[in-house]
C-alpha cells in the first residue's frame, strides 16, 4: 500500500536518514510516498494542519512532541495507536517515559515518538582555535574568553544561522547551561515569575548577550550553513542540536579529531527530551490503516531505530538497544541519557502560542543589539506571569 | 394609463443575472463571508482549530501589547510609505523617459517590465543573494580596494526593511511604469504641442500639467501598489524569512505564523482583522469615487 | 504683424511625403484660411510653421526672419487648437499666465495682459474658473486668449471651431472675424468647413493631397475655381456638374450633353475653340433658374425638393444628369414635373474633362 | 559647388530638417540614464544566469558579477531532474508539469468567468450588480490569509479540497476581481451603440458575447491571460496550502529544492532552478510585452 | 408602415427626468424629425421607442400593438447610428445578415434581400469588405442597409450623417429621402442639424429639456415657430431678435425699439392691443432688406460683412442691437456705412417677453 509520509526532513543528514525509515517500511511490501516540505517546521506544520483539517490527510506525518498537535488529536483527527502501543509493550521500552507521556492524551497513545533531540551542543572545530593559539575550550566561559583571539586571527567566534528558531535554540541552550535543570524547570515548569526576573535568569542575559556579540559577522541564513563555517574552520563554534553532527559526517570529519562536542555547553550536562514524534491521521481506507500501523510498528523496532539515528545523530527512543556505531559525541549524548539527566522541552512544558511569545523575545535579543539584557529579562519576566 | 402588462423584473435580463452568479457567490461567498467568518473567529480563544468560546477583545489586547505586531506595523509603515512614493517616483520617471520617443522603446520597455513576470519567491532569492555581504555587492566594492565599505542591509536590523524595499521596487516599478505610459499616451497630442508653443520647460510641463492631468491613473496605481503593499509576504519569507531576528516582520507574515505555526487562530484572527480594516480605509473612499459616485458610466 | 514666407517645404513622415515643395506667402496682417478634405496636411503645415514638426526640406520664414530651426516659443507666435488644450487642473486665470510666468515676466504687466485679454474675449467674470466648468465656447474663448496674451504677431489656428455646435460657430466666427480686425495680427486659419472659410478668409488656400490647389481670395475661389476639385469643394449647396463637350451653336461656342445645348456667350474665361472637346460644365443652384416648362427653358424633371428654411433646394433630372437649383421656398414644384431651366453662363464653369482645370 | 544651380532662388540660412547631433546633452542625459537604470534592472538576471553557468568552486571565489570562466551546464542539468527534496530527486521536472496541468484550466476558467462577468457588468447592468462589483473589488484587496482558513473549510465541505479542481476554483476566484474589472472597464469603452445594434438585430446575451464582444476584444484578453499566466505560475502560497505534494506546483518545487541545504548552499543549482521556473512567464513577456501595455491601456487605465 | 403612438411616457435616470409626460403620434409612412439641442432627450426618446431603454412609466405603441415591455428585436423596427455601429470583424455581408441568421431565415431568403438592399443603396461591390475598408459615406449606407434587410415597418435614424463631412451629407440626405419616398416606411430621425430636420421631415418635433415644444411641419415650424427657443433653434443664419415694446402707430399696432417704430400691418398673428408691452420682434436675415441711407428704410451701421459664397450677410448695428441681414454677395457694403433697412411684417415673428410665446 503506499502510504504518503509528510514530513521536513530535508537537509542531507536527515534525508539520509528518512531513507532509512523508508527502506524499512519498503521491505515489508508497502510504498513510502515521500511528502517532504522543506524549510522547517513552521514552513511544513501549517500544510500538515490544512491538509488535515482540510479532509485530505496524509498517511503520518512528522510533528515535534508536545502540544502542537494536541488540538487534532482532541478534535479526533489523530488515529489512536494504543493497541499496537500495547501489543508492542512500548511503556517499557521508550526511555525517557516523559516521550510517550507527551504521546499520550487521557491515556491513549496517539504518536509515535522516533528520536530524541538534544540540543544542547557547542561544536568545536580544532583547527580554528589551532589558527587561533588557543586552546580547545571544554567549557563555554572558556569559549568567551578565546573569542578575542579568534577574532584576532579573522575567524568568527561564534557561528549562527539567521532563521529565528537558530537563535530561539541558543538562548534556550544558554538558559538550560546556565540555570541547571532545576532552574530551568522553575522557570518552563512552575513558571516562577519571581524566578524569571531574578538575578539567576540576569546572568543569563548577559551572556546571551555575549554570544550576541561573539557572533556579529555571521552573515548565513540555515543552520547547516552555519554549521558548515565550523566545518571549513571559519568560525570557531557553533551552538546547535546534536542533528549538525549528521553534517560533520557528512563532511567526512572525526569527533574528537576535527571537532569537539561540548553538551550542555560543558557547564550542565543534560539533555532537553525534545524529538520528532509521528502522527496518524484518522482514514476510512483500511488498507491504509493497515500500512499506517506497519509504518508505526516499523519506526519502533530496534534495527530502524539504530539505522535511523545513527543517520539523523539523534538519540533512539528505546533504552535497549545497542549503539556500537555511535561515535564520541553520540556516546556522551547516550551516557547522560543514562544518568537520566533530562529535562522536558519548552514544547512539552509550554502552550506553542507562548513559547511563540517567548522565542520571539529570544530572537529580537539576539538580534537588536539596542534591546539590553536588564529590558529583555523584564519583557521575559512578563511573559512567563502570562503563560499558560 | 398606465403601464398594462409590466412583466416581472426578476426575469428581465436573465441570462445576464445566470452568468453573474459566479461573481455574486464570490462576492458573497467568498469575500463577504470568509471576511466576517474571520472577524468573528477574531472573537475567540480558538488555538490549532476554530472554536466558538467567545473572549471579547482579549485577542486585540494581546495583539497591541505584542511587539512584533508592533515592529511588523512600524516595518510595513516605513515599507509602505517609501514604497509607494519610489513606486510612483521612479515608475513615472522610467515612463516619462520612454515618452521621449526614443529609440528602443520596446527593448527598455520590455528590461523595466520582466522583473513584474518574477515571482516574489524568485525576487527575494536573487536579491537575498546580491545583497549578501559575503558574495554580493559588498564583497565585489571591497574587492576593489574599498575595504572599509559596508552594505549588508540584509544583516542589520535596523536597515533591513530597505533592502527589502530595493527588491520591491525592482521587482513593481515595471507595471507602474506601465499604467503611467498608458496614461501619458492617454494625454491630449496638443497639450505639449501649447506648452511647446508657450516654451514651457519640458520638467515644468510634467509638474503642473501632466502629473495633474493624471490624477485618476496615479489613484489607480495607487490603489494598486497600497493593496499589494498590505499583501506582502512573499517576498519577505524568501529574502529574509523577517530576519535578522523579528527585524523585518510584516503584517501577513505574523497573520501567517499566529495561524499556523503558533497555533493560535484567534489571535492570527484578530491580526487578520487589522489588516481588513486597513484594507476597507484604504480602498472604500476610492471604490466609492470609482464605482460608486459615477451612476451610469 | 509678421509676414509669413514658405519656401520649398516639404514633410514626410516615413516614406509618406504630406507636404510637396510647398510655396506660400503670407502678407502682414492678412488673414489666410488653409482649407482642404480631412488628411490632405493642413495641420501638418501649421505645425510646420509653428515648428512642432521638424520640416525634411525648405525654409519657413516669419517676419522676414528665417525661422526654420526654431523653438517655437521664438517664433512670435500663438496656437489655438481644436481640442482647446487648456490646463484643465488650472483656473483660466492660471491657463492665461502659465506661459508669460515662464517668461518671467513682472507680475504688473501679466495682470495687465490678462485683463486686457479677458476684455477682448469677454471672458473677465469666468477667470477663476476652472475649464471644466466652461461651456465650449467658453472654453475656445480662454484658448484663444491664451494666444493673445503672448502678444505675437501671428496667430495660427488649427480648427479651432469644430468642437462646437452650429450656432456657437456662427457666433465665435464674428468675434473671430471681429478680432482680426482690431488686432490686425497676421492669421493663419486651418479648417475644412468652407462656411468660415469663405466668411473669414482674406485669402484662401485649398489644399488636396499637401498641394495647394487654389490661392485667392474667397470670391475669386468661389466664382473661378481653378479646377474641378475646388470647384466641387467650395459652396453647400454644391455646385452640380454636367459632362458634355464644346460644340458651336451659330458661330458662337456651346455647351452640349445629349441633344440639349447650352449657349456659352459671356462665359468668364476662354473658352476654347469647338472642337468637341469633352469638357465638364459646373453651375451654382444660385445660379439656375427655374421657369414652366416650355417657355424658352431647357427641358427638366423635378426630382426631389429640399426646403431649407430660408430657400429650398430643388433636385432635378436633366438629359440624365443630376442638377440642383436653389429658389424660394414654397415654390409649388412637385416631384416628376417639368419645367424649363435657365442657365447663366456668365457665372458657369466649364472643366477640361482629362485635366480638370478651368478654362 | 555642383547642385549650386539647382537651389538657387532659395534663400540663404537654415534650410531642411534642424541639425540634430545625435550626441546632443539631451541625448546623452535621457539615454545614459536609461542605460545605468536598465542596467540596475537586467543586473540579476544576470547574476542568476551567471551564477547558474558556473561550477560550486567558481563561485566560492565569491565574486557573483564576473562571468563564468568555465562554462557548465550541470547545475540546469541538476535543477532540472535530479535536484532533491527530501527523497525526491527528480528537480523542478514533475513540478513543471503539475504547474501546466494547473496552469492551463485555472487560466481558461478564471477568464472565461471573468470576461462573462465584465460584459455582463458592462452591457446588462441590473439592479445590484454594482453592489456586487464593488464587493468584488474591495474584495482584491483583502489579504489572502483572511481568506486561507475559510476557505479550506468551503473547499473541505464540497470534497474539493486537495483536488486539482479545487486549487483552480481557488485561482479563479481569487483572480476574479482583478480579470472583472479589466473586462468590464474595456467593454464599457467598446461603443454602446454597437451593443444596441445587436440587440435591436435581435441577438441574445450570449450571441452578443460570442459573435460580437469577443471578436473584438483581442487586447484585453492578452492582458488577462498575462496576468493570469505569470499570476498562477508564479503562486507559491495557494499551491501549498490547496493541493498535496504529488501535485505541487513548480515554485513549491521551487522553494523546496532552494531550501533544501545540503552541506553547502548550491547557488549554482538553485539559480538554474529559478531561472527555469521564471522561464514561462519571462517568455510570455518578452513576446506580448507590447500588447500588454496596449491592452493596459485600454482596459485598466481610464482618464 | 406602421403608426406609433406615445402616451405619456416618461423616462428619468434615477433623479435626473430626462423625458417628462411625452406624447406623440406618428402617422404611417410619416417622416418625423426630432430635433433640438445636445442633451435634451432625443436620443432617450428615440432608444425608449427601439426598446432599448426601460421607460420609467408611460406605453409605446407601435402599429397599435402595445410593446412597451417587449423586445427590440420584437418591434419590427430597424436602427441606424450615428457612429454606424458595424459589427467591426464581419464583412459586410455579415453585418447585413446578422440580424436575419438571428431569426433563422433560409438562407436563400437572407441572399436575396441582401442582394435588394446591396442594389438600393448601391454597395454591391462592397459587400466582401469590412467595415474599416470603407469610406464614412459607405459605412453609413452599410448602417442603412442593415435595418433595410430587416424588412421593418419603422426606421430610426439617431444621427446618422453627424460623422460626415458637409459634402457626403448633403448626398446622404438626398438619398434617405428618396429612400423614404421609395420605401413608405415610418421613420424616426434624431437630429441636431436644422438643415436635415427641414429638408427631410414631414413633421419636426422640437425638443428642449425632454419637452417637444412644437410639433409641425417644417415651413410652419420655420415661419411661425411657436416660441422664442424654436425660433432662435431652426434657421441658419439665425433669426435676428429686437427688444422693445408695442405702441400704435397711426391707429394700427406697431413695434418700437429706441426710438425708431417698426409697423406691424399685416402681421401673421394676434398683436396684442397697443399697451406698452414688452415683447421681442424676431426677423429672419432673408427677410431684412438693405436699401441705402435716408431713402426711407429705418438707418442702421453695418458692423461686418461675411460673405458665404452664393449670399453675403451683413450685420449690422441698429438702435443699439445687432441684426443680421442675408444679401447677395458683392454688395459693395464696408463697415460702419449708414444704410437704410426694410422688414417685412408679413414674415416676421412677435414674442412675449415673460412668456417667450408668440402672439
Ligand atoms: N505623426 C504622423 N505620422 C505619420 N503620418 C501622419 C502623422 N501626422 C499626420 N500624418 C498623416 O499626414 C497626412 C496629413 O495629416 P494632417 O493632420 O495634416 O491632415 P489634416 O489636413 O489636418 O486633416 P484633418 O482635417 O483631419 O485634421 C494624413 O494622411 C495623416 O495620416
Ligand atoms: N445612461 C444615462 N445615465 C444618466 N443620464 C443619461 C444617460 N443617458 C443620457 N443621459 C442624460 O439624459 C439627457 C438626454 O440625453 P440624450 O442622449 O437623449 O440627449 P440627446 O438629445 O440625444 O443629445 P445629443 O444630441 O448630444 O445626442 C442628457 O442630459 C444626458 O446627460
Ligand atoms: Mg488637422
Ligand atoms: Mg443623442
Amino acid at each position: 500500500t503506499e502510504l504518503e509520509v509528510t514530513h521536513w526532513w530535508t537537509s542531507g543528514g536527515e534525508a539520509a536518514a528518512v531513507a532509512e525509515f523508508a527502506k524499512a517500511f519498503d521491505a515489508i511490501g508497502h510504498k513510502w510516498v515521500d511528502g517532504a516540505i522543506a524549510g522547517s517546521g513552521g514552513t511544513a506544520r501549517p500544510i500538515m494542519i490544512s491538509r488535515i483539517t482540510g479532509g485530505d490527510p496524509m498517511g503520518a506525518t512528522q510533528f515535534n512532541h508536545g502540544q502542537q498537535a494536541q488540538e487534532l488529536v482532541e478534535a479526533g483527527l489523530m488515529r489512536d495507536l494504543t493497541d499496537l502501543a500495547e501489543a508492542e509493550g512500548w511503556k517499557d521500552l521508550v526511555n525517557p517515559p516523559s516521550l510517550l507521556d507527551s504521546c499520550t492524551l487521557d491515556g491513549k497513545i496517539y504518536c509515535v515518538p522516533v528520536n530524541i533531540h538534544s540540543q544542547q551542543w557547542l561544536w568545536l572545530s580544532n583547527a580554528a582555535f589551532e589558527q587561533a593559539g588557543v586552546a580547545v575550550p571544554t567549557n563555554w566561559d572558556e569559549f568567551v574568553a578565546a573569542a578575542p583571539a579568534l577574532r584576532e586571527a579573522g575567524i568568527l567566534p561564534l557561528a549562527m544561522g539567521q532563521q529565528p528558531w537558530q537563535t530561539t535554540l541558543a538562548f534556550q541552550v544558554i538558559l538550560t547551561a546556565i540555570l541547571g535543570p532545576e532552574g530551568y524547570t522553575r522557570v518552563f515548569g512552575d513558571k516562577d515569575a519571581e524566578f524569571a526576573g531574578g538575578p539567576e535568569m540576569a546572568e543569563v542575559f548577559q551572556a546571551a548577550a555575549t554570544a550576541r556579540e561573539m557572533s556579529q559577522g555571521s552573515n548565513v541564513q540555515d543552520w547547516n550553513q552555519a554549521t558548515n563555517l565550523v566545518i571549513t574552520d571559519k568560525a570557531g563554534g557553533q551552538i546547535m542540536g546534536d542533528w549538525a553532527q549528521g553534517e560533520f559526517q557528512v563532511a567526512g570529519e572525526v569527533a574528537g579529531e576535527d571537532y569537539t562536542c561540548l553538551p550542555g555547553l560543558g557547564v550542565n550536562e543534560v539533555i532537553m527530551t525534545g524529538g520528532d514524534a509521528f502522527y496518524f491521521p484518522k482514514v476510512d481506507d483500511a488498507d491504509i490503516t493497515q500500512a499506517q500501523e506497519d509504518l508505526a510498528s516499523v519506526m519502533m523496532s530496534p534495527e530502524t531505530q539504530v539505522a535511523f539515528n545513527l543517520k539523523k545523530g539523534s538519540l533512539p527512543v528505546r533504552g535497549d538497544v545497542d549503539l556500537a556505531a555511535a561515535n564520541d559525541c553520540m556516546k556522551k549524548g547516550l551516557d547522560i541519557l543514562a544518568e537520566g539527566n533530562t529535562i522536558s522541552s519548552p514544547d512539552q512544558l509550554v502552550s506553542p502560542d507562548s513559547l511563540s511569545q517567548i522565542n520571539d523575545l529570544f530572537v529580537e535579543f539576539f538580534n537588536d543589539p539596542n534591546l539590553g539584557p536588564e529590558e529583555a529579562q523584564e519583557i521575559f519576566a512578563g511573559l512567563i506571569a502570562d503563560a499558560g | 394609463m398606465s403601464n398594462g402588462k409590466r412583466p416581472t423584473q426578476l426575469f428581465r435580463n436573465l441570462s445576464a443575472k445566470i452568468a453573474a452568479i459566479p461573481m455574486i457567490l464570490t462576492a458573497v461567498v467568498v469575500f463577504v463571508g470568509c471576511s466576517v467568518w474571520t472577524v468573528v473567529y477574531s472573537f475567540t480563544d480558538s488555538k490549532l482549530l476554530p472554536r466558538t468560546n467567545f473572549v471579547g477583545l482579549d485577542q486585540y489586547e494581546r495583539l497591541w501589547g505584542t511587539r512584533r505586531w508592533l515592529i511588523s506595523i512600524e516595518n510595513l509603515a516605513i515599507y509602505g510609505v517609501l514604497s509607494l512614493v519610489f513606486s510612483l517616483l521612479i515608475g513615472f520617471l522610467l515612463a516619462a523617459l520612454l515618452d521621449q520617443k526614443i529609440r528602443f522603446e520596446d527593448t527598455f520597455r520590455t528590461i523595466f517590465l520582466y522583473p513584474f513576470a518574477l515571482s516574489f519567491i524568485v525576487t527575494g532569492l536573487v536579491w537575498q543573494w546580491i545583497l549578501n555581504p559575503d558574495f554580493g555587492v559588498q564583497n565585489i566594492v571591497r574587492g576593489l580596494g574599498w575595504d572599509s565599505f559596508t552594505f549588508d542591509p540584509l544583516y542589520d536590523s535596523s536597515i533591513v526593511i530597505y533592502g527589502v524595499l530595493i527588491a520591491g521596487l525592482w521587482q513593481g516599478t515595471g507595471l507602474v511604469m506601465c499604467l503611467m505610459l498608458a496614461g501619458l499616451r492617454g494625454i491630449d497630442e496638443d497639450i505639449w504641442k501649447a506648452t511647446r508653443v508657450e516654451g514651457i520647460p519640458m520638467w515644468k510641463t510634467y509638474l503642473f500639467v501632466v502629473i495633474p492631468m493624471m490624477r485618476p491613473v496615479f489613484i489607480t496605481t495607487l490603489v494598486i501598489i497600497a493593496t499589494g503593499i498590505v499583501k506582502l509576504y512573499d517576498l519577505i519569507v524568501a529574502q529574509t524569512g523577517g530576519g535578522p531576528g523579528i527585524a523585518s516582520e510584516v503584517p501577513a507574515k505574523y497573520v501567517y505564523d499566529l495561524m499556523f505555526q503558533a497555533q493560535n487562530l484567534g489571535q492570527g484572527f484578530a491580526a487578520s482583522t487589522m489588516m481588513l480594516v486597513t484594507v476597507v480605509i484604504i480602498v472604500i473612499p476610492w471604490a466609492y469615487l470609482e464605482f460608486g459616485g459615477r451612476k451610469h458610466g | 504683424m509678421a509676414t509669413i514666407e514658405i519656401r520649398d517645404l516639404r514633410l514626410s513622415f516615413g516614406a509618406l511625403d504630406v507636404l510637396k515643395q510647398l510655396n506660400l506667402d503670407i502678407a502682414e496682417g492678412e488673414f489666410i484660411v488653409l482649407l482642404g478634405p480631412s488628411g490632405c496636411g493642413k495641420s501638418t503645415l501649421l505645425n510646420c510653421i509653428a515648428g512642432l514638426l521638424d520640416v525634411s526640406d525648405g525654409q519657413i520664414h516669419i517676419g522676414g526672419r528665417n525661422v526654420t530651426w526654431e523653438e517655437p516659443k521664438d517664433r512670435g507666435i500663438g496656437m489655438v487648437f481644436q481640442s482647446y488644450a487648456l490646463y484643465p487642473q488650472m483656473s483660466v486665470r492660471g491657463n492665461l499666465s502659465f506661459g508669460l510666468k515662464n517668461q518671467r515676466l513682472p507680475k504688473a504687466e501679466i495682470e495687465q495682459r490678462i485683463a486686457r485679454a479677458a476684455k477682448v474675449l469677454q471672458i473677465e467674470p469666468l477667470l477663476d474658473r476652472r475649464p471644466a466648468a466652461l461651456s465650449g465656447g467658453q472654453r475656445q474663448r480662454v484658448a484663444i486668449g491664451r494666444a493673445l496674451v503672448r502678444d505675437v504677431d501671428v496667430f495660427l489656428f488649427d480648427e479651432p471651431l469644430s468642437n462646437l455646435d452650429a450656432k456657437l460657430r456662427s457666433e465665435l466666427r464674428v468675434e473671430i472675424k471681429r478680432l482680426h480686425q482690431q488686432l490686425e495680427n497676421t492669421m493663419v486659419y486651418v479648417t475644412h468647413d468652407q462656411i468660415e472659410a469663405l466668411t473669414l478668409a482674406d485669402r484662401i488656400a485649398v489644399m488636396r493631397g499637401g498641394v495647394i490647389q487654389q490661392l485667392a481670395d474667397p470670391a475669386t475661389i468661389y466664382n473661378k475655381p481653378t479646377n474641378l476639385f475646388v470647384a466641387g469643394f467650395i459652396g453647400s449647396p454644391s455646385m452640380s456638374f454636367l459632362d458634355g463637350h464644346i460644340t458651336s451653336a451659330g458661330g458662337a461656342p456651346a455647351f452640349r450633353t445629349g441633344d440639349l445645348t447650352v449657349p456659352l456667350a459671356g462665359y468668364d474665361g476662354a473658352v476654347p475653340a469647338a472642337d468637341g472637346r469633352a469638357v465638364i460644365l459646373g453651375v451654382r443652384p444660385e445660379h439656375v433658374t427655374i421657369g414652366p416648362d416650355g417657355a424658352g427653358g431647357l427641358p427638366a424633371t423635378v426630382d426631389i425638393d429640399e426646403p431649407m428654411g430660408s430657400d429650398s433646394l430643388v433636385w432635378m433630372q436633366f438629359a440624365g444628369q443630376t442638377l440642383s437649383a436653389r429658389t424660394a421656398p414654397g415654390h409649388g414644384l412637385a416631384a416628376g414635373q417639368q419645367v424649363g431651366l435657365g442657365f447663366d453662363p456668365t457665372r458657369a464653369s466649364l472643366f477640361d474633362r482629362d485635366s480638370e482645370q478651368r478654362f | 559647388m555642383v547642385g549650386a544651380d539647382a537651389v538657387a532662388g532659395r534663400l540663404d540660412g537654415p534650410t531642411g530638417p534642424r541639425p540634430r547631433r545625435a550626441l546632443s546633452r539631451r541625448n546623452v542625459i535621457l539615454y545614459g540614464t536609461l542605460i545605468v537604470i536598465a542596467l540596475y534592472y537586467l543586473l540579476p538576471l544576470y547574476v542568476m544566469v551567471v551564477t547558474s553557468l558556473k561550477g560550486m568552486p567558481e563561485i566560492r571565489l565569491g565574486n557573483i558579477f564576473s562571468p563564468p570562466v568555465e562554462v557548465t551546464f550541470q547545475p540546469w542539468v541538476k535543477a532540472w531532474s535530479e535536484a532533491c527534496t527530501g527523497l525526491n530527486c527528480d528537480g523542478l521536472s514533475r513540478g513543471f508539469w503539475n504547474s501546466v496541468r494547473i496552469l492551463i484550466p485555472s487560466v481558461v476558467l478564471s477568464i472565461a468567468i471573468a470576461s462573462v462577468n465584465g460584459y455582463a457588468l458592462a452591457n446588462w447592468r441590473f439592479k445590484g450588480a454594482d453592489v456586487f462589483f464593488t464587493i468584488l473589488i474591495i474584495g482584491a484587496f483583502i489579504p489572502y490569509q483572511v481568506m486561507i482558513y475559510p476557505i479550506v473549510i468551503l473547499l473541505r465541505e464540497i470534497g474539493l479540497y486537495g483536488s486539482l479542481t479545487g486549487l483552480v476554483i481557488v485561482h479563479s476566484i481569487f483572480g476574479m476581481p482583478i480579470l472583472t474589472l479589466l473586462f468590464r472597464n474595456y467593454f464599457t469603452s467598446v461603443p454602446e451603440e454597437l451593443f444596441k445594434a445587436a440587440r435591436v438585430d435581435g441577438a441574445g446575451f450570449w450571441g452578443i458575447y460570442f459573435r460580437i464582444m469577443l471578436p473584438m476584444s483581442l487586447p484585453i484578453f492578452v492582458v488577462a491571460i498575462i496576468l493570469q499566466v505569470t499570476g498562477i505560475w508564479n503562486d507559491f502560497l495557494f499551491g501549498v496550502v490547496y493541493t498535496r505534494p504529488d501535485v505541487y506546483p513548480m515554485t513549491v518545487q521551487l522553494n523546496n529544492i532552494v531550501n533544501s541545504v545540503q552541506g553547502v548552499k548550491e547557488y549554482n543549482v538553485n539559480m538554474a532552478a529559478t531561472i527555469l521556473t521564471g522561464l514561462v512567464p519571462l517568455v510570455v513577456y518578452f513576446f506580448s510585452g507590447k500588447l500588454f501595455v496596449r491592452g493596459i491601456a485600454a482596459g485598466a487605465v481610464k482618464g
